[in-house]
């Protein structure tokens, strides 16, 4: 699909771009690609409140991480600031029978999911590898290794089909998430093959932040990612992912085609990591301050709040209270990380094989007994 | 069998049919996709043409192109997808086509197969088979003749398995299907036209357990330890050993992760002597693992240190001298030698 | 690259393909593509005698090969029957800078690269795995790990880049081979990414000869192949493979655009595998024989025969001439495979590391000891 | 230093500087890039940012982008593509930014970079150096706390060494960049920060043999074997040990492919007694092939076996118990207790 005239918003890339919000909060009504589609979205007030209130939430959610990580509190945090328009409107525009499968930096996409946001701290804090079931919230475990989600995103996706959960309008579909990087590997471009010769129901979002740690864009590719598609015989389409408008409505209408038996497509979400690539980076060595300035003025937040405040869909009294109800929401959450116990040691030894194994049982035993030796000297 | 049992019809099936070790597996995969509508077979090439060693013969034809899939050519995309097939409930069975081509796939085995179920704190289980016939002594070109299996035992989160007889074949891939923990099976590729008698109306229920390690051959001077294609080697090695007034067992591993050490402690203690053999580079090998454990558990028992008889640390070689490579009865017997010369 | 009406040629699939001779030896004079590229050959009389006697040749000694398989010479085969032009025509393109990475089907190029034809014999004997310098002939081993190669020969281009051997119509290039199969690696794709982003002056030449081992095409993609390049921002072509002219203009324009500068493209060659995927194969059990019999009359040397005689630039003496030739060749290959020594057992030890190794040493010490004591005892 | 030598030039510098063994391979990286302009660097955030663990810092700025390559983020592409880069006459230095991520290259490691040099009878050389931050105790996430060196060892074609100090890790840099041979290079990630002396203007020619292991400490009442982040550990077991009156000798095995078996084996013998630390899961890592190896050479000389204290088969744990899976001081000490109880 080429991005055509009519997608070209505020501030789009060369080659253009889905808005339906833009950065000054001007609500576009509806955008038609050149290949025709028509996205636009048909939210009741109420809705675009709640719209508002998830990214402000998950924004305040985010910086008590960053919070919590300076402090200690944190192993590392990956921070989603920036990218909260781009995972909440995809995430909020999954039905409630579709499977996600995040990255690492998925925190607002796994608040739509209904999942306590505690959860993603075990991780983070060292005290487990995460802990909410994916069954349960069809939100799939946090996966490290670039790339890899994207395949069993895709299996997830066949397997639909062969259930015959396909071809209806209550169908079922996944959508994968990763990053610009991610799309160098092996394994997207796998996943890319299988789920065109499969016609697989499945969404690759793709939130283009502009950085690889500390690779810009240009080091994967040279034309805009969501071409990549084109060459895999499925649609490719890029929308600005500050906006969670466009966010929701491309997101709503791929999976929906995909439950429809339509098969793939991949979103390129254009957007920006406005932090370091986690607590651990140091963004000043790749990348000057006038740029994270410019994004600025694209703010996904900003934006929705400018354009609630011109529709008087709500007032400050309401901006005040979802602060104040999301400050609270995040002081809960500092309190129970806090309060979050260390493991018993011994629990390593736990979920190593559904059906277990004398040697792991053997070397749980012979670690008890070792650190019985040590009871009450002090160890 | 009388000629009335011939004649009438089997009430009990005896020991059942003579087939080959590859045609075993051929009904064991047969067995599985009957038995559970979630198990489904993937691989290249592994539909009309039934796998290029047919291990997969006519599954496509009588279950269908959803439950036997012919894939794109790409390993990782075989165990990424059957990854998220599993998540979604089903029960995939994974074809390698070839030992030397799972390592595009390695990474998804190490970093996603080996370690989901800990990472989700048990909430998503694998039930994940993946097959890879291993092992040289069929004239092949490179790659098609490698030995890998202690690359995937080192790998916690992994159970590995292998096979020497129809029989075993038979049910250890009805077993390894039937169970939740991701399974590397490694199939003897070189035994897959070697026949063996199998029951095949023998019940899962009560079949010998997956991952004990059974003695192929009692005997009291040296014990043996191999799997897969070289259980083999090392039963003729006992009977030519026999000729000499050498009484060897012969222990068949089958599972070499988790090694079933009782079996074999037991059989060393009481000959107190041991020699591994495997075709795999001897560094890093399981004999080195099986060397290790049995010198700290059987010390004061040992005539002579556990003895390897492996490949050497060498690239698998040129066809035209494999021979010369893999371990045969006469390296096996010259090492029992040098453990009673010791 | 789009492939537009112009490049339609005689039995083209849909969309086209570039053909300058047609099954029945028509010359086409040349093809203009939709953005803007004229491809045609200028040959002498002499050159396309030339060309014509490369095509029986490695046909023939191809062969001798299947023969000597079947008599138990060769553990195995992987035949090129069929895909003589797009090996010739593409090996002959390439200038003697140019380097080569080849899989294990790649006789016809090998052959045009100067090597002795024997050189292949021995992996495919097993009396070692491939014998030549890569280095002398700047063609590399033989991989038969699919896709592999193509990393390999993207790197290679970028050392050419790096070595200021581009940017003048006498630097370097490099040509990756490969299958259709190949396509769905991630590997591949992967070079894909590299050599967009570092524009390296690489051609990849995919031989489609719509089988990978047994499944067809439709397994590794659901759109034409050439058309994978697009989602890495280079041209992607198709040609018709059984032409060696087409595969000769194409592929040299190709190279020499990598030479000068213009970065990576992608040449489909269009082709049938005739034969089984190797000796090992039986195609029976996956393909109809009317397929193979529609594709015997798009034979690729049929169609060179009946235009040099249309055009009597070949007489009956000179087609007699050259079977008898090749006839020779393929018998002097027949007697030097047969002669082909064994190796000696112990040069297994030999060429694991280029510094040795102690352990190697000691373990190649201690097998020439344990021979030594079956000296004389028949073994 | 006395007061004149800091004031005059100095003729011939003693001991060099005191730097952390991170910056000491940075040194070293400099050197090998200063001395060879065929040597490159390639890798994930190697250049403005100089790595993750900045062991490139300031590398691309001093020597241009073209000679340290950020790459696409692909472990496969990088490897791969340094294959041809190397047949291209270059000299790679490939960084892998975690032990875990290294395994979407494993193919090209294993199966191109291990056995090209032999597929072609010796005609193309593969001088490639594949640098892996391993190890754990740092605090990080899943994946990055791996120790996969017996992935690598039991693959002939390749050598693999790691470094424990600031001096090893300059020089052993520059040797393994200098080598023809393929070389998985291991650095010890949580001993980045650890300072020691370091001589920056030691002559390649001179310097200690690249697969020779060291004796870092000398003993003889045990020999402790250990690699990479667990010298430091053995030492610090030696130096408690000697309070307790037992003298413990340390070696600092430093090449893992090939094993300098005789340095250990002269010890064992002497001492009679082997203890083999790593963070690696136990069975198959090096301490089998290193039990192995010396109970078959050492055998009448050993009073115990060779004991192994190792990280348990389980994948690598939550940050918040890996000390608990790490070995450590006590369990050094534990098991050579438990030597000279058996
Ligand atoms: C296979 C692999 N290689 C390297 C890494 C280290 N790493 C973690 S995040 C990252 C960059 C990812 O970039 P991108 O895909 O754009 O996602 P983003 O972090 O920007 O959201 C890298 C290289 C990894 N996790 N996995
Ligand atoms: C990684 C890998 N997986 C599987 C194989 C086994 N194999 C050898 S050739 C082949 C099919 C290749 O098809 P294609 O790329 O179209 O090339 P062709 O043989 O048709 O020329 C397969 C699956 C292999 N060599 N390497
Ligand atoms: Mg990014
Ligand atoms: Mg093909």
């Amino acid at each position: 699909m080429a991005n055509g005239e009519r997608e070209v918003g505020a501030d789009a890339p060369a080659g253009g771009f889905v808005q339906l919000l833009t950065p000054d909060g001007e609500r576009v009504d509806s955008v038609t690609t050149t290949d025709g589609m028509t996205y636009s979205v048909d939210f009741t007030d109420e809705e675009y409140r709640e719209l508002y209130r998830d990214l402000v939430t998950v924004r305040r959610l985010d910086a008590e991480a960053t919070a919590l990580q300076r402090q200690g509190e944190l192993g590392i945090w990956a921070s989603l600031l920036g990218q909260e328009a781009a995972q909440v409107g995809s995430g909020r525009a999954l039905r409630k029978q579709d499977m996600a499968f995040p990255t690492y930096r998925e925190h607002g996409v796994l608040y739509t999911r209904g999942i306590d946001p505690i959860m993603p701290f075990g991780l983070f804090r060292g005290v487990d590898q995460g802990g909410w079931d994916p069954h349960e919230f069809k939100f799939n475990t946090y996966t490290i290794v670039i790339g890899s989600q994207t395949l069993h995103a895709t299996g997830y996706a066949m397997g639909i089909t062969m259930d015959g959960k396909t071809g209806t309008p209550d169908g079922e579909a996944v959508i994968a998430y990763f990053g610009d990087g991610a799309t160098s590997q092996g394994d997207v471009n796998e996943a890319f093959v299988w789920s065109g010769v499969f016609n697989s129901p499945i969404v690759f979002f793709c939130q283009n932040n502009q950085y690889a740690i500390s690779e810009p864009l240009e080091r994967q590719t040279r034309i805009p990612l969501y071409r990549r598609a084109a060459g895999y015989g499925f649609p490719g389409i890029r929308i600005d992912g500050n906006d969670v408008l466009a966010s929701y409505a491309v997101t709503r209408a791929a999976l929906d085609q995909a439950r429809n038996g339509q098969g793939p497509s991949l979103i390129e979400a254009y957007t920006y990591r406005m932090g370091a690539h986690t607590s651990s980076d140091d963004p000043t060595r790749y990348r000057i301050a006038s740029e994270v300035e410019s994004w600025k003025a694209k703010d996904p937040i900003a934006r929705v709040r400018a354009f609630l405040t011109k529709q008087q869909v709500a007032d400050e009294t309401f901006f005040a209270e979802v602060d104040d109800t999301a400050k609270k929401l995040a002081l809960d959450l500092r309190e129970r990380v806090l309060a979050m116990p260390d493991p018993e040691p011994v629990t390593m030894f736990d979920n190593v094989y559904p059906h277990g194994s004398p040697e792991i049982d053997a070397q749980r035993a012979s670690f008890e007994r070792y650190h019985a030796t040590f009871e009450g000297s002090g160890h | 069998m009388t000629e009335s049992s011939r004649g009438g019809k089997p009430q009990s099936k005896t020991m059942g049919e003579t087939i080959t070790l590859g045609k075993a597996l051929n009904h064991g995969l047969r067995r599985a996709l009957e038995d559970d509508p979630k198990v489904i077979i993937m691989g290249e090439d592994v539909g009309k043409l039934g796998g290029v060693f047919r291990i997969t013969d006519g599954l496509q034809k009588d279950f269908g192109d959803d439950r036997v899939i012919d894939t794109p050519l790409a390993e990782s995309g075989i165990v990424g997808t059957a990854v998220g097939l599993a998540i979604r409930g089903y029960r995939p069975v994974c074809e390698i086509q070839f030992d030397g081509f799972v390592f595009p796939a390695y990474n998804q085995i190490v970093a996603q197969v080996a370690k989901m179920f800990y990472r989700s704190l048990g909430n998503v289980r694998l039930p994940i088979v993946i097959r890879i016939p291993f092992g040289g002594g069929i004239g092949a070109v490179e790659h098609h003749s490698e030995s890998p299996e202690a690359l995937f035992a080192h790998v916690p989160g992994l159970k590995v398995v292998t096979c020497s007889s129809s029989a075993d074949a038979y049910m250890m891939i009805r077993q390894a299907v039937a169970s939740d923990d991701p399974i590397v099976f490694f199939e003897p590729k070189r035994r897959y036209w070697e026949k063996g008698e199998v029951d095949l109306d023998a019940d899962l229920g009560q079949a010998f357990p997956l991952h004990q390690a059974r003695v192929a051959r009692e005997g009291t001077d040296a014990t043996v330890l191999a799997y897969g294609p070289m259980v083999r080697t090392a039963l003729d090695a006992a009977i030519a050993a026999a000729e000499d007034g050498r009484n060897l067992e012969v222990i068949d591993l089958r599972s070499l992760s988790p090694l079933d050490m009782e079996t074999v402690y037991r059989s060393v203690r009481r000959t107190g002597r041991a020699v591994v053999v495997h075709e795999a580079p001897g560094n890093l090998g399981l004999g080195a693992e099986l060397a290790a454990r049995i010198t700290e558990e059987c010390f004061y028992s040992l005539e002579a240190p556990v003895l390897r008889v492996t490949g050497y640390d060498i690239p698998y070689p040129a066809a035209r001298v494999e021979e010369d490579f893999l371990p045969d009865l006469d390296r096996v017997l010259d090492a029992v030698d040098r453990s009673f010369g010791w």
